[in-house]
This record gives structure tokens, C-alpha cells and sequence, in this order.
């Protein structure tokens, strides 16, 4: 089966699972940005919002490169910088694509309540369907990368699709094919592995010891990943979590507490009924009764 | 004597009744729309809404009026709803209670220790699905809050919710259970036989030409 | 009657029971299996260019509206790397992606227009009256104040009095004709952007 | 580009320097991160700012702007003390063993025959030695005080590494890696490339730094090789090829010259061209001249031209002074120009001094626009507030603006940096009544001829002779152009060697310069081009990305000039008998009775290698000159000099003469002089330059560029952020003598404070791309501050190093 494939293997709010027969048996795919070329540029900002016909607000300089200043519904990614300097004194001007990181275990997904507003193929790729989207903003709430953002304008969810029109019929992401220096690539998961793997040899012969691939198993790894110079502080490149997972927060929410409340709540519902079967109502018999207008009668 | 009417004693004043049965719908409603939300499973629920999208959009503003309606009716009972001694001697006779033998119970005032329960209860998790609610409502205010609060009050959002669905059902129940008690919600009356059993304390009360809300 | 019968409530939650045991099931809307957006190019024009801002001049795919069917207006929507291209090989840099910004500009100039002296704004003109006008401005200046010897005697045949900016961007073709012209006239106040 | 952009690849170790490649041009850097990945190179990056260049870099270095010749000269005298030069290269292919005359000399800053008053020099004594053959005398062991490696040496002694760090401010120890890394190219299995822009040019010693890059290089063996080159990345799609097709004041197409008015006599002027070889059997092209010229003359003014009338000599107008922008506009403040034509261009943003523009502008009597985009110098008459704070009833200039088609919406050629034509194709129609340039020239020349046959006035012959055979008058096609700068035969051509074979017949088009004959019986519009649109149709259009050898010649693909040759001096590559330096990257080589490889030869094709021709065969000594000679207006050696407005008020490499603080030999006019600023009210450096994110002027009205940098700031370090009193973020007002802007202040550690000679210097950096049109936020031109001076010789105005005082807004 071909590379672009894109059977739904996970939705989003539904409790069956999907057809799972077909699998991507060429492998997964993945996009590899090489933090170490790249040279910010933002051509892959362009090219997304070009090829997905978005437009981003005309906004101001706050004293930095990054333009437009976040995330949102028109920009599915963008370029952050931050300055570094390191103990030997040089600058380093780390220079980080930010978007969706693709997840294995998709944190926005898991805790999406909207049947099919999200949804994973068989590739890897996580895409939102606006369409089934009813803007609750749980996506943001799940992801543990900060990635989706809710329009103020129509109220959907918007993040990175990896292109998944473009990758459907068998072309490479707009993002990936701009990339001027090869700082994006993209292919099967094994072979952007491997291809980090010639990087990371060159970094360290460059004196980048700690130079790595950045694939966290906290969300079952990526179909977007890193390599950094500094594998071993991914925080220096505005923030990248060393450590993501799904927020354990979010795993009670989506996990354990949504079958205990439903029976919780049977529980209790049945629960009055074998009382009522077994003990029946309290009811107000005539002795009752008379017993109370005899007491109304003693007080008059 | 059969053939006189029982004098009829009430129990809640019309605005009450009023008040309580906007506070019922829109926690029925949003039950409902909340369950739509919660578990994949009920989504379909959302479509009495109007599909997803408008059971996003209602869920938050129906909580707000709810929680507005409720605040009135909570204070309006909140007096007769102080636990005193003779509650909590009432609550160790629970088996009493759930076996309808209320004649061996300490007598009742207003309301009985378990509605009383119930109260704090209901105004705790209101108040804990009020503030978690403002948190995770996506389109005017979670931006104001760190990812990490908006995680926590979803959780919070979802424990409360499924605590207040269970105590609801434990007072539907016993309004089912207790008859006479719908009346007293629907009609504002209870017979006094009914009064005399089951609010003997409150009974005297109103005899003694108290007891009034 | 509002007192709920025993009969009656036993309906009531019967009914939330087999409802939800539905919904466990997956009782929920049509489920779609594979979809995507659109591919948004399957039968666009396909026109080869190359990129107007830099001298590395990579090679640009423009997908337009139509099919060139004469009815058929053309109007470019996307635009994109040519993967065969030697040099950038599919590449763009962030000016040369946004291209069709370029082309759709709210900037771009759509009619000739005049501005006349001491006004503080256009006027839109026609093409004759605009190329006739700047044909007679030149001729006047030319023919008043054109050198054809200097003071030691010497053949000059230039003409200062006038001078010319050449395009950056524009084509060799249009190049090579704009400098034809401009010396037949004897310009020397001739220049282009390499300097800046 | 000597080399072109997928050759980078081939770099051991590449230097930019005076250039951002990766901010300027991403898409050719891309070859620089190719040779990292898969070469292994090396990137070294020179510049006063850390650019998105220096954040892949493996070595950084600060300097101050305006001291790259200081930073390059103590490079040179290091590879010389150190040995560190491709001593086969430099003894056969340059003229380092070659004599210069007794009477030059270099004092305190100032070359032999300077003449204060007129700012220039008399060069007579600038130049190599003649043996009595008439050819120079060398030295080929060096070892002669007189010859040109000793003059080197001894000129470039000064420029020691403490002298380096005091004049660039560059730390010693960076100085030093930097050099040694570079001197690892001096052997022949190494190559560097030098990547240079603005950077470089925009200097008033320009056009000296780019010298001093090329002299680096040379030392090193690194010109004409695979990966090695000097490569001058050129701003726009096709300066390139406007300037190879001559649209300067003083060039005609192909690098050809225009008479100065001293050359009356045709003959003479083709002489002074087709220069005699200064050594023995050298091929010095330029011999052909009179074959380029009288081709070019038919091409233009067809039957009109003739043996008789020197092919329409007296047509060309002839110069007594370059009138270079800088010169028109300064003659334009002073009411001098009455019409002014801009195609294309937008030089109230782009010259500098915008308030000298502004009044130049206001005193035509019109001005004509010819631009795809709403141009700030079309509305340079219309009040944009603080932005343009002009009064229109006072602007007496008529303006035409008329609308343009953009590059989507024509067919033609552009010519890229290396040196290749690509034809391109027309995708849809302009917006509105937008009409091509072609049109609007044609329809301006067809008016003008009519009015001239029709009412006569001023010289009407050269106007009324232009050939003009296209089959639209009004819209002469993109292919006629083509075909006319290309080439054809005017009559049926004998060869040269069988009189009775044709080897072209009349109309025939011409395969290359090569069949270019000075009888007038071939038309070649650019000789340079010939060969574009060949016999076999348009090669330009060739689309054949094929890259057998694996080195990244690509020769099938397009076409690029001369002859379709992509590596310049490619003989260069190969040791003198023609076998090459580096086998694993081989370009071309000798192989006992043809040149041939992987490139078009830069040599004879059948010239055997015995013969001792040289493989830079445009000069003629057959040899690359490290000594100028006469070829640069301030001397044959590059000095380095303070930019005109130096914030140390003198040179410390010649502090005893004033003469010699600046360029000596640059024209500065008394009004632009006046408007310099001293480090005294002036006390910070700034430099301009581009962010990728646009491009010039012309993104500000692309909407999706506007959204990538929306707003105008500048760049200053944090200690000058702290002195000034300004956070990130906040407002500046920066001025110069001449104007000021206020914008952004965005502070950064990319710009450092430099120690220059025991003093802090702040540098203050500015990107140009705002003005008051477009979708972009309104912002002030960055030219509000830059100074009017250009170059020594090439006039390209001093934008990357002058003075300004920066304030919190």
C-alpha cells in the first residue's frame, strides 16, 4: 500500500474501534526538522499559509523575530527564536519550527469529545475536521506540545495537517518542499530516523556532544521530530518540554472518570429502584392523618 | 368525617416552586448537554440541542443561569438548613430512615438531616462547577488561565458534575420514595398528615402559626 | 397526578438504561473512514517561471484557473518550487513563496495615471494620451537641450537632460530593448539598480 | 559568480563575508548546507551582526563595518609569512613574479601621482615593467625586490594581527582560527568559495574588499575551481543581465565600453580595447573587440551602419564624465535634469539621502513610472505624514505612472547570478490595462520616430535609423528580442579556413561569439549572449537538469554565458600541463589534443598546454593581476581607508596623513560633503541591510511578507540599550546628519559593542524594507539617514557604514 494511504485508524470521541485492516505497511511517515540548518527563514510559514489559503493578521514588532507572534487558526506554524549564549561564550541563535508534533498517542484526540473532529491515519498524521469540531477548546486542554488554537472568529480548532491533501496523493508537505536549506525533510519514520542519525554524527564531530533526536516516548513518539544540538536541553529552544506526555489530568478526565461517573450515576439510579422495589414508598396513611388533625385540634 | 376536605398546610411559596423548577430544567438540561460533552458515548444527546456545536455554546450560559437561579433558592432555604444536635442523631438512625420506620427517629423540622446533606452538597459542587466552569470555557476566558488550571478545573468539572448528577438522583428518588413530597413541590401543599409524619418539629411550628419560609 | 406509579417509573428508567447501553454501542453519527481536504491542483494549468526577486532565479511552477480553454480566463492561485530545477529544486524562500501575494497585490497598478503639478492625487488617463504626452515632453526637452558637440568641438551627440532608471527585474529582452531606445535618443543619464 | 549556486557544494570551507547568504539568498545557501552535510565543509562567517548566516555557522567572528580590506590584508600577510599559498598556482597563473616600474610607490597611504585638488590620480606609474620584446619582465623565483609578490608582502606587513583586532575589533584569537582555517585550502585538494554581496559594495572601498577577497583566493589556488570561486550573489532576478546587456551609464552591451568624447577617432577607440598581449603567446580576447562592437552595431542600426561611417560611431553619444545615479541625481538637485524614467525602480527608497531625493525629484519637470507596484518615488509628491512630510500644491512635476505586467505575466529570459539564462513563460494575463515594458518602450520610440521623421529636431539619424523589424511595432515579441541579442548571420559565411564552405547562411542564427566577424556580415546585439537562441532554436528554454559527472554542472539546463560555460577560468583548475589539481572534482582537463570535461573549456579549445597560454585569457598578460594596475581608481593594491563618516576620525594604518583617512580617490560632491556627520554628535555606527523575510521595497505590498515582519525596527546591542535607556520592544529615534526614523528597538546579543583601538563602538543595525505604501505597517526609508557617496569606482553609495545618534523615542 502506497505511502499516502489515509484510513482513519483512531476518531476522535468514539468508543469503537475504527477499520483497522489496512496499515501502513510501507511505514509511517514523518517530518524531520533539523533545528541545527535551520536559518529561520519562515518560508515554511509562507508556504503553509499559502498552500492552505490562510492569511495571518498584519501584526506589530514586539522586539523579536517571531512574527506572527503565535499560533492560531491562520498559522499552523511558525518559527521561534531565542538567543543562547553558551558557557564558552558563543551565541547561538537557536531557531525552532513550532507546530504540531503528530503524536502517536495523540493528547488532543484522547480528549476531544467531538466524534470525529480528530483523527489519526494510518500514516501517523493527526488531522482536525473543522467540520465536526464544536469549538470546546478540549484539543488545547489534551495537547501537551500547546499546539491547537480556537478561532475567535468560527469557534473550530485549527493545527497542522502535515499537509494530508498534499500527502494523499503522494506529494511531501508545502512546509517540507520550501525548506531553502533541507532544514525540513520528509519520508517513512525509519528513514527520518536514519537521516537524524547521519545528522546527529555530523553535529558531534562539529563538538555537539549532546546533539540527538528529539521523538518523545512520553506521547508515543512523533511523526514530527527534532534534531537538536542540545538533545539534552530541549528547553533551550523556546520551551520544548524534555519531558511531554499527556497531562495526568487530562489521562483521569478522558481515562477512569468517564466509565466511574456513567456507573456512578446508574449505580445510584439503580440503587433507588431496588429501594423502592424492596422497601416501597413512604406513604401517609389515614392514621397519619388523623393523628395530625388531632394534634391541630389540641393546639387550637 | 370523610367527607371534609383536610385543611392543607403549605410548605412552599409559589416564587419557590417557581425557582426550584428553573433550577430542575436547567440542570436537566444541562445533564444533559454536559454528558453530551463527557462521554463519547452520550454525544448524541447534544443533538436535543442542536447538534454539537450549540451544546458547546448553551452548556456554559445555561450553567451561569442555573447558577444564578440556584444561588436565589439556596438562600431563600438556607436558614432551615442548619444542622443542629438532633440531625446528626437522626443520620446514625439511617437504617430507620431507608426501612420507613421514622417513628423511632428524633422528629424532623424543616427538613430532615439528609436534605440538609444534600444542601451543602449541591451549593459545593455548584460553586465547584461555577469556578471550573468560568476556567474551561474555551471562548472567553480559558486564555486567561494557565494550561495547567484549565486541566485541573476539567477534572474538577467532571468530578463535581458526576457528584451532583448522583445527589440529584438520590432527590428525585426520594421525592418519588417520600410521596406527597412532589405535591409539596408542584402544588406549594402538603396534607398535614404528611407534615405530622414526616416534619413533625416543622408541624408544630406552623400550628403555632410558624414555619413560614 | 404527579406521583410517579411503580409502573411508571420502572418505564422511565428503562428507557435511560437502553439509551445509554445505545450509545455505548456507538450510537453516534456517520462515521467517514479516509477523507481529506481537496487536492487543490489535479487539473490546474501547470506554467514554468522563474522567481522575480533574487539572482539565484529558481524555478517556479504557477498553477492557474482554466484549462486554456478559450473561455476559460487564467488566473493564477498557487505557486509553488520546481522540484526540477537545478538550483533550488523545489525549494522557495519565504519571498519566493509568497508570490501570488505578489501577483494579487492590493498594490498592483491597474490603469495609467497622471498627477498634475501642485495636485495632491491621481488621475486616471488613457494609454495614448499618457505614451503621447511623455513622447512630446521628451521630444521638447530633447530637442531644446540636446549636445551635439562640446565646447572643444568635439562629436558628443548626448542628451542630459534626461535620465533613466533601468528595471532590476525585468526580462533580458526587455532590457536589451529599453537600452536601445534609451541610447538611440543619446541618453548617458543611464543607470540601473547594480549599483544599489 | 566566477562559479555558480549547486557548485557551492563542492566547498571545503566557504566565507561569507560582506554578504548574508542565508538571509539574502536561502535558496542558493542551501549549497552551503549541502557541503556541510555531505562535504564536510566548514562555514566561516565574517560580519558586524550575528546573521542567520553566523546561527549555522561553525566560526563567528564580529568586525567593525567598513574594515573587511584591514581583516583580508592581514590574511594575505599571513598566508605570505606562513607560506600558506598554492605555489604552482600563483607562480604560473598570476603575476606575482611579474616586474613593476621603479616609480611607483605607496606612502603613508597614498599611491605614486596623487593629485589632491581633482581627488584622483595620474596612473601612469602604476604598471608592470616592459622587457625590451615589449613584453613585461618576471621573475618566476619571486625574488626580485620590484616584483609583484614582494610588493605584496612588503605592502601588506603592516596589517598585523594586533592590528587587526584594533582596527576591526574582531578578538585576535578569532583572527587567528579564522586564518588558519583558511590557509587549509592553500593545497590543491582544498577549495574555499567566498560569498560576498552589499556587504562588500556598498562600501566607499567597495569594490577594494571584493578585490582583496579575490586576491585571498588567488593565493590560495582557488579560482577556477570546482567549489572555489569569488561569488558575488547580485540583488535581483536579472541584474545580472541588465548589466551584462549594459544598461549602465558608460557600458554598452557585453562588458563593451562607450567612447569618452576624447575618442573621436573610431580606430582608436577599438585599439585602446583590443589590447596586444603583454606576454608571449597569450590569447587576450578582447582583441576580438571590433568584432563584438561592429556586431553589436549592425544588431542596432542595421543597413545603417556601414563600413564607412565606423557602423554609426557618431550615434553613440560620448561620455565626459560618468553619469551614474549619484551623478544624475546630484545633477537633478541642482535643476539640472528635466525628465527622469523609472522602470521599475524605485530610487526615492533606494538612493540615498531620501531629503536630497525628495527636493531633486520636486524640481523636474516630469517624471515617468513604469512599475508593476504602487511605488514610493511615484508618490513622492503626496504628504504621508512624518513618513513623507512634503507639501503637493509646492511639487511642480508632472507624473505619469503607468501600470506594468510582473514576471507571471510575460514571457523572457532573466539572467541569474551564475551567469545563466532561463527563459520563462507567461502564466496569465495582467490585472486592469497593465501592459508589458516592451510595449510601453515601443510605444514611447514609435511616437518619438514618428515625431521626428515627421516635425525633424535634434539629431534625428540615430533615431530614425534604429532597426526596428519586428513584426508589431507597437509590441515587438519577447523571441525577436531573443534572437536579435543572440545573433545571426547577415550574409552567407565562408569559413575562415575553406572560403568556399558556408558555415552559416544569411539569417541563419549564430552558434557563439566565435563566428562574430568585423565586416559587418554578422548582427549580435550582445556578444556575450550570442549563442542563447543558437541555430538550433532557444537554448535558454532547455530544461535538462542532467548532472552526469556528479559535481553539479548541469550544462544542459538553460544556458549560461559565455558559451554556456558555468565556471569561470576553469583552465585555472588544472596544473600547467593540463592535468586537473583535483581529479575527484574535475572540471575540465587536457587530454594530449583537446580540452574537455565536465564544463564548456575558459580556455582554447585545441591549445596545448606546452604552449604556456594563460588561463585568464580576457587579460592581456594571460594571468590574474593581484597588481591592478590602472584598473582601479585608488590604487593597484587595496588599502584600507575609514568610510567617510568613521567614528575614529582617523585611519590607524596611515594615522599621519589626512589625506588618507578615507577613500582619497572617491568623488564626494561639496553638498553631500557638507551633510556628513562627526562621531562627535554622530557617536554610533549603523549599517543597513535586508531581512529574508522581504525583499527591498517590493514586499511590503505582498501581504503574506507583511505578515512574517510587519513592522520597521532596528537592531542595537544591550549595553547600548542600557545607555540609551531603551528595552526591547520600546521606541528609538535614530538620526543622522541627514534625516532620522523612529522605530522599533529591538534588543539583541547578535550585535555586540566592539573595543576598536581602546574605544567602545556601538553598531546599530537597519533593516530597509519599510516606506509609506503598501500593506505592510508604514514606516520611515531607511535612505532617510544614509550618505551620499559612492565607491571609488563603481559608485555604489556607502550604505553599510556611517554615523548616526540613537535616542529613546
Amino acid at each position: 500500500m502506497a505511502l499516502q494511504s489515509l484510513d482513519i485508524v483512531r476518531r476522535s470521541a468514539t468508543t469503537t474501534p475504527s477499520p483497522q485492516a489496512r496499515e501502513a505497511h510501507a511505514g509511517e511517515v514523518a517530518k524531520l526538522i533539523d533545528v541545527t540548518k535551520c536559518i529561520g527563514c519562515k518560508a515554511c510559514q509562507v508556504a503553509c499559509m499559502e498552500w492552505n489559503d490562510l492569511r495571518d493578521e498584519i501584526g506589530s514588532c514586539t522586539g523579536h523575530y517571531d512574527n506572527p507572534a503565535d499560533l492560531s487558526e491562520h498559522s499552523w506554524t511558525l518559527m521561534r527564536f531565542s538567543e543562547h549564549e553558551t558557557a564558552a561564550g558563543d551565541l547561538e541563535w537557536l531557531i525552532r519550527k513550532d507546530g504540531c508534533m503528530h503524536c502517536a498517542d495523540p493528547g488532543c484526540l484522547k480528549a476531544c469529545p467531538a466524534p470525529g473532529a480528530i483523527v489519526q491515519y494510518a500514516n501517523g498524521i493527526v488531522d482536525f475536521h473543522e467540520e465536526n469540531c464544536i469549538g470546546c477548546g478540549y484539543c488545547v486542554t489534551g495537547c501537551p506540545f500547546n499546539v491547537p488554537r480556537i478561532s475567535k472568529r468560527d469557534h473550530k480548532a485549527y493545527k497542522c495537517t502535515l499537509c494530508s491533501d498534499r500527502v494523499a496523493v503522494g506529494l511531501e508537505p508545502a512546509c517540507v518542499k520550501t525548506c531553502p536549506t533541507g532544514a525540513i525533510v520528509f519520508g517513512t519514520k525509519d528513514d527520518m530516523k536514519q537521516h537524524a542519525a547521519e545528522r546527529i554524527e555530523d553535529l558531534k564531530s562539529r563538538g555537539f556532544e549532546h546533539a540527538g533526536l528529539y521523538d518523545p516516548a512520553g506521547v508515543g513518539g512523533t511523526h514530527v521530530m527534532y534534531v537538536l544540538h542540545h538533545a539534552d536541553q530541549p528547553q533551550l529552544y523556546a520551551n520544548l518540554p524534555a519531558e511531554p506526555k499527556i497531562s495526568a489530568m487530562v489521562g483521569l478526565w478522558k481515562g477512569m472518570s468517564k466509565p466511574l461517573a456513567l456507573l456512578a450515576i446508574a449505580a445510584t439510579a439503580f440503587a433507588g429502584f431496588l429501594h423502592y422495589i424492596g422497601i416501597g414508598p413512604n406513604e401517609v396513611d389515614e392514621d397519619d392523618e388523623a393523628a395530625a388533625r388531632r394534634e391541630m385540634e389540641e393546639t387550637r | 368525617m370523610s367527607a371534609r376536605k383536610p385543611p392543607e398546610i403549605v410548605r412552599y411559596r409559589t416564587s419557590t416552586r417557581i425557582n426550584h423548577w428553573i433550577v430542575a430544567i436547567s440542570f436537566v438540561l444541562l445533564a444533559l448537554s454536559g454528558l453530551a460533552l463527557f462521554h463519547p458515548s452520550l454525544f448524541w444527546l447534544g443533538n436535543l440541542f442542536g447538534g454539537g456545536t450549540w451544546t458547546r455554546i448553551l452548556h456554559p450560559f445555561i450553567g451561569v443561569f442555573m447558577a444564578v437561579a440556584f444561588a436565589l433558592l439556596a438562600f431563600a432555604v438556607g436558614g432551615a438548613n442548619r444542622m443542629e444536635r438532633r440531625d446528626w442523631q437522626w443520620l446514625r438512625g439511617w437504617r430507620d430512615v431507608v426501612g420507613n420506620h421514622e417513628q423511632d427517629l428524633p422528629e424532623v423540622g424543616r427538613y430532615n438531616a439528609g436534605q440538609k446533606l444534600l444542601y451543602f452538597l449541591i451549593v459545593l459542587c455548584l460553586l465547584a462547577l461555577l469556578l471550573s466552569g468560568i476556567v474551561i470555557w474555551r471562548a472567553y476566558f480559558s486564555l486567561l488561565f494557565p494550561i495547567g488550571l484549565v486541566r485541573l478545573a476539567a477534572v474538577v468539572h467532571a468530578v463535581a458534575a458526576t457528584v451532583l448528577i448522583c445527589a440529584i438522583v438520590v432527590h428525585v428518588y426520594a421525592a418519588i420514595w417520600v410521596k406527597g413530597s412532589v405535591r409539596a413541590m408542584t402544588r406549594g401543599t402538603v396534607s398535614p398528615g404528611w407534615a405530622w409524619k414526616h416534619h413533625h418539629a416543622w408541624f408544630r411550628d406552623v400550628l403555632r402559626g410558624g414555619g413560614r419560609e | 397526578m404527579t406521583d410517579l406509579t411503580r409502573r411508571q417509573f420502572l418505564k422511565v428508567t428503562g428507557a435511560t438504561l437502553v439509551g445509554s447501553s445505545l450509545g455505548l454501542l456507538g450510537f453516534s453519527p456517520a462515521p467517514a473512514l479516509a477523507e481529506v481536504r481537496e487536492f487543490k491542483l489535479s487539473r490546474a494549468t501547470e506554467t514554468r517561471n522563474t522567481c522575480p526577486y533574487c539572482s539565484v532565479a529558481c524555478g517556479v511552477l504557477m498553477y492557474g484557473l482554466g484549462d486554456r480553454a478559450k473561455n476559460a480566463q487564467a488566473s493564477i492561485f498557487h505557486i509553488e518550487g520546481d522540484p526540477d530545477h537545478p538550483v533550488n529544486r523545489g525549494t522557495l524562500c519565504p519571498k519566493g513563496a509568497a508570490l501570488i501575494d505578489f501577483i494579487h497585490s492590493d498594490s498592483r497598478l491597474k490603469y495609467p495615471e497622471y498627477r498634475a503639478p501642485g495636485s495632491d492625487r491621481w488621475e486616471r488617463i488613457g494609454w495614448d494620451d499618457a505614451l503621447n504626452r511623455i513622447a512630446k515632453l521628451m521630444k521638447q526637452d530633447r530637442d531644446a537641450n540636446f549636445v551635439a558637440k562640446n565646447a572643444q568641438g568635439q562629436t558628443v551627440n548626448r542628451w542630459l537632460t534626461t535620465g533613466m532608471l533601468a528595471a532590476s527585474a525585468s526580462s533580458n529582452e526587455v532590457g536589451y530593448l529599453t537600452h536601445k531606445v534609451a541610447r538611440s535618443l543619446g541618453l548617458l543619464a543611464f543607470d540601473n539598480q547594480a549599483r544599489v | 559568480m566566477t562559479n555558480h549556486w549547486v557548485d557551492i557544494k563542492n566547498a571545503d570551507l566557504v566565507l561569507i563575508m560582506g554578504g548574508n547568504a542565508a538571509e539574502a539568498h536561502p535558496c542558493g545557501f542551501k549549497w552551503v548546507t549541502e557541503a556541510k552535510a555531505h562535504n564536510k565543509a566548514k562555514l566561516i562567517v565574517v560580519d558586524p551582526r550575528f546573521t542567520r548566516s553566523a546561527s549555522v555557522a561553525d566560526v563567528y567572528a564580529p568586525i567593525r563595518p567598513g574594515t573587511d580590506i584591514v581583516f583580508l590584508g592581514g590574511l594575505i600577510a599571513y598566508l605570505l609569512a606562513n607560506d600558506k599559498i598554492q605555489r604552482e598556482y600563483v607562480v604560473n597563473y598570476t603575476d606575482l613574479s611579474f616586474i613593476v616600474k621603479d616609480a611607483f610607490t605607496f606612502e603613508q597611504g597614498l599611491y605614486s601621482g596623487y593629485n589632491a585638488d581633482k581627488r584622483s590620480y595620474d596612473k601612469s606609474s602604476w604598471d608592470y615593467e616592459l622587457g625590451d620584446d615589449g613584453y613585461v619582465r618576471t621573475d618566476p623565483t619571486l625574488a626580485d625586490p620590484r616584483c609583484v609578490y614582494s610588493l605584496l608582502k612588503q605592502h601588506y606587513a603592516r596589517y598585523t594581527p594586533d592590528m587587526v583586532e584594533r582596527v576591526c575589533g574582531t578578538p585576535k584569537d578569532k583572527v587567528l582560527h579564522i586564518w588558519e582555517l583558511i590557509a587549509s585550502t592553500a593545497v590543491p585538494t582544498r577549495a574555499m568559495t567566498i560569498m560576498y554581496a552589499l556587504g562588500w559594495t556598498q562600501h566607499s572601498i567597495g569594490s577594494q574588499m571584493i578585490r582583496t577577497g579575490a586576491m585571498v583566493q588567488l593565493l590560495l589556488g582557488n579560482i577556477g575551481i570546482a567549489g572555489g570561486g569569488m561569488n558575488a550573489l547580485r540583488g535581483h532576478s536579472n541584474i545580472q543581465g541588465l548589466t551584462d546587456l549594459g544598461l549602465m551609464s558608460n557600458l554598452l552591451p557585453g562588458y563593451m565600453t562607450l567612447p569618452n568624447e576624447a575618442e573621436q577617432d573610431y580606430d582608436k577607440y577599438i585599439a585602446a580595447r583590443a589590447q596586444k598581449p603583454l606576454r608571449p603567446n597569450q590569447l587576450s580576447y578582447w582583441q576580438n573587440y571590433g568584432k563584438f562592437f561592429v556586431s553589436f552595431m549592425k544588431a542596432w542600426w542595421g543597413d545603417a551602419a556601414t563600413a564607412e561611417n565606423h557602423w554609426g560611431y557618431d550615434y553613440l553619444p560620448k561620455l565626459d564624465k560618468p553619469y551614474d545615479m549619484l551623478q544624475t541625481f546630484e545633477l537633478m538637485s541642482q535643476g539640472k535634469v528635466n525628465g527622469y524614467i523609472c522602470q521599475g525602480f524605485n530610487p526615492l527608497a533606494a538612493a540615498p539621502n531620501k531629503a536630497k531625493m525628495d527636493a531633486s525629484l520636486a524640481k523636474l519637470k516630469f517624471l515617468v513610472i513604469m512599475d508593476p507596484l504602487a511605488t514610493e518615488t511615484s508618490e513622492f509628491w503626496r504628504n504621508a505624514g512624518v513618513h513623507n512630510d512634503v507639501d503637493p500644491a509646492k511639487i511642480q512635476t508632472e507624473v505619469f505612472r503607468l501600470p506594468t505586467t510582473c514576471f507571471a505575466e510575460e514571457d523572457g529570459s532573466l539572467t541569474n547570478s551564475s551567469r545563466w539564462l532561463q527563459w520563462h513563460w507567461k502564466g496569465a494575463n495582467p490585472p486592469g490595462e497593465a501592459r508589458s515594458d516592451l510595449e510601453i518602450m515601443a510605444g514611447l520610440f514609435t511616437r518619438l520616430r514618428k515625431a521626428y521623421r515627421e516635425e525633424g529636431g535634434a539629431f534625428p539619424d540615430p533615431i530614425l535609423n534604429l532597426a526596428w523589424k519586428y513584426a508589431h511595432a507597437d509590441s515587438p515579441a519577447p523571441e525577436e528580442l531573443a534572437r536579435e541579442y543572440s545573433g545571426s548571420a547577415l550574409k552567407d559565411l565562408a569559413d575562415p579556413k575553406d572560403s568556399t564552405k558556408v558555415v552559416r547562411k544569411a539569417g541563419e542564427q549564430l552558434a557563439g561569439f566565435a563566428e562574430l566577424r568585423d565586416d559587418g556580415s554578422t548582427s549580435s546585439g550582445c556578444w556575450i549572449f550570442c549563442g542563447a537562441w543558437g541555430p538550433t532554436g532557444n537554448l535558454m528554454a532547455r530544461r535538462d537538469s542532467s548532472d552526469p559527472t556528479g559535481i553539479g554542472q548541469t550544462i544542459n539546463w538553460a544556458w549560461s554565458w559565455p558559451a554556456n560555460r558555468r565556471v569561470l577560468y576553469n583552465r585555472a583548475s588544472c596544473d600547467p600541463s593540463g592535468k586537473p589539481f583535483n581529479p575527484e572534482r574535475k572540471l575540465v582537463g587536457w587530454n594530449g589534443s583537446a580540452w574537455g570535461g565536465a564544463d564548456i573549456p575558459d580556455f582554447k579549445a585545441d591549445e596545448n598546454p606546452a604552449g604556456g597560454m594563460g588561463p585568464f585569457i580576457m587579460n592581456p598578460e594571460g594571468v590574474a593581476r593581484f597588481f591592478a594596475r590602472g584598473a582601479m581608481a585608488e590604487g593597484p593594491f587595496p588599502e584600507h581607508y575609514e568610510p567617510f563618516e568613521t567614528p575614529l576620525g582617523r585611519n590607524l594604518l596611515n594615522p599621519d596623513q589626512p589625506q588618507a583617512i578615507s577613500n582619497p580617490a572617491a568623488r564626494v560632491f561639496k553638498d553631500d560633503r557638507e551633510a556628513f556627520g562627526k562621531a562627535e554628535q554622530f557617536p554610533h555606527v549603523a549599517t543597513t541591510y535586508r531581512l529574508t523575510e522581504h525583499f527591498h521595497y517590493w514586499t511590503k505590498h505582498v501581504r503574506l511578507n507583511a505578515i512574517l515582519q510587519p513592522e520597521q525596527f532596528v537592531e542595537i546591542g544591550e549595553a547600548l540599550a542600557k545607555e540609551v535607556g531603551v528595552e526591547n520592544g520600546g521606541r528609538v529615534k535614530v538620526s543622522s546628519n541627514r534625516g532620522h526614523i523612529v522605530a522599533v528597538a529591538m534588543v539583541t546579543k547578535r550585535i555586540k559593542a566592539l573595543t576598536i583601538d581602546g574605544r567602545t563602538v556601538h553598531t546599530v543595525g537597519i533593516p530597509i524594507h519599510w516606506g509609506f505604501t503598501g500593506v505592510a505597517k508604514a514606516g520611515f526609508l531607511a535612505n532617510s539617514l544614509t550618505p551620499v557617496v559612492g565607491d571609488g569606482n563603481s559608485q555604489t553609495p556607502e550604505f553599510k557604514s556611517f554615523l548616526v545618534k540613537v535616542e529613546k523615542a
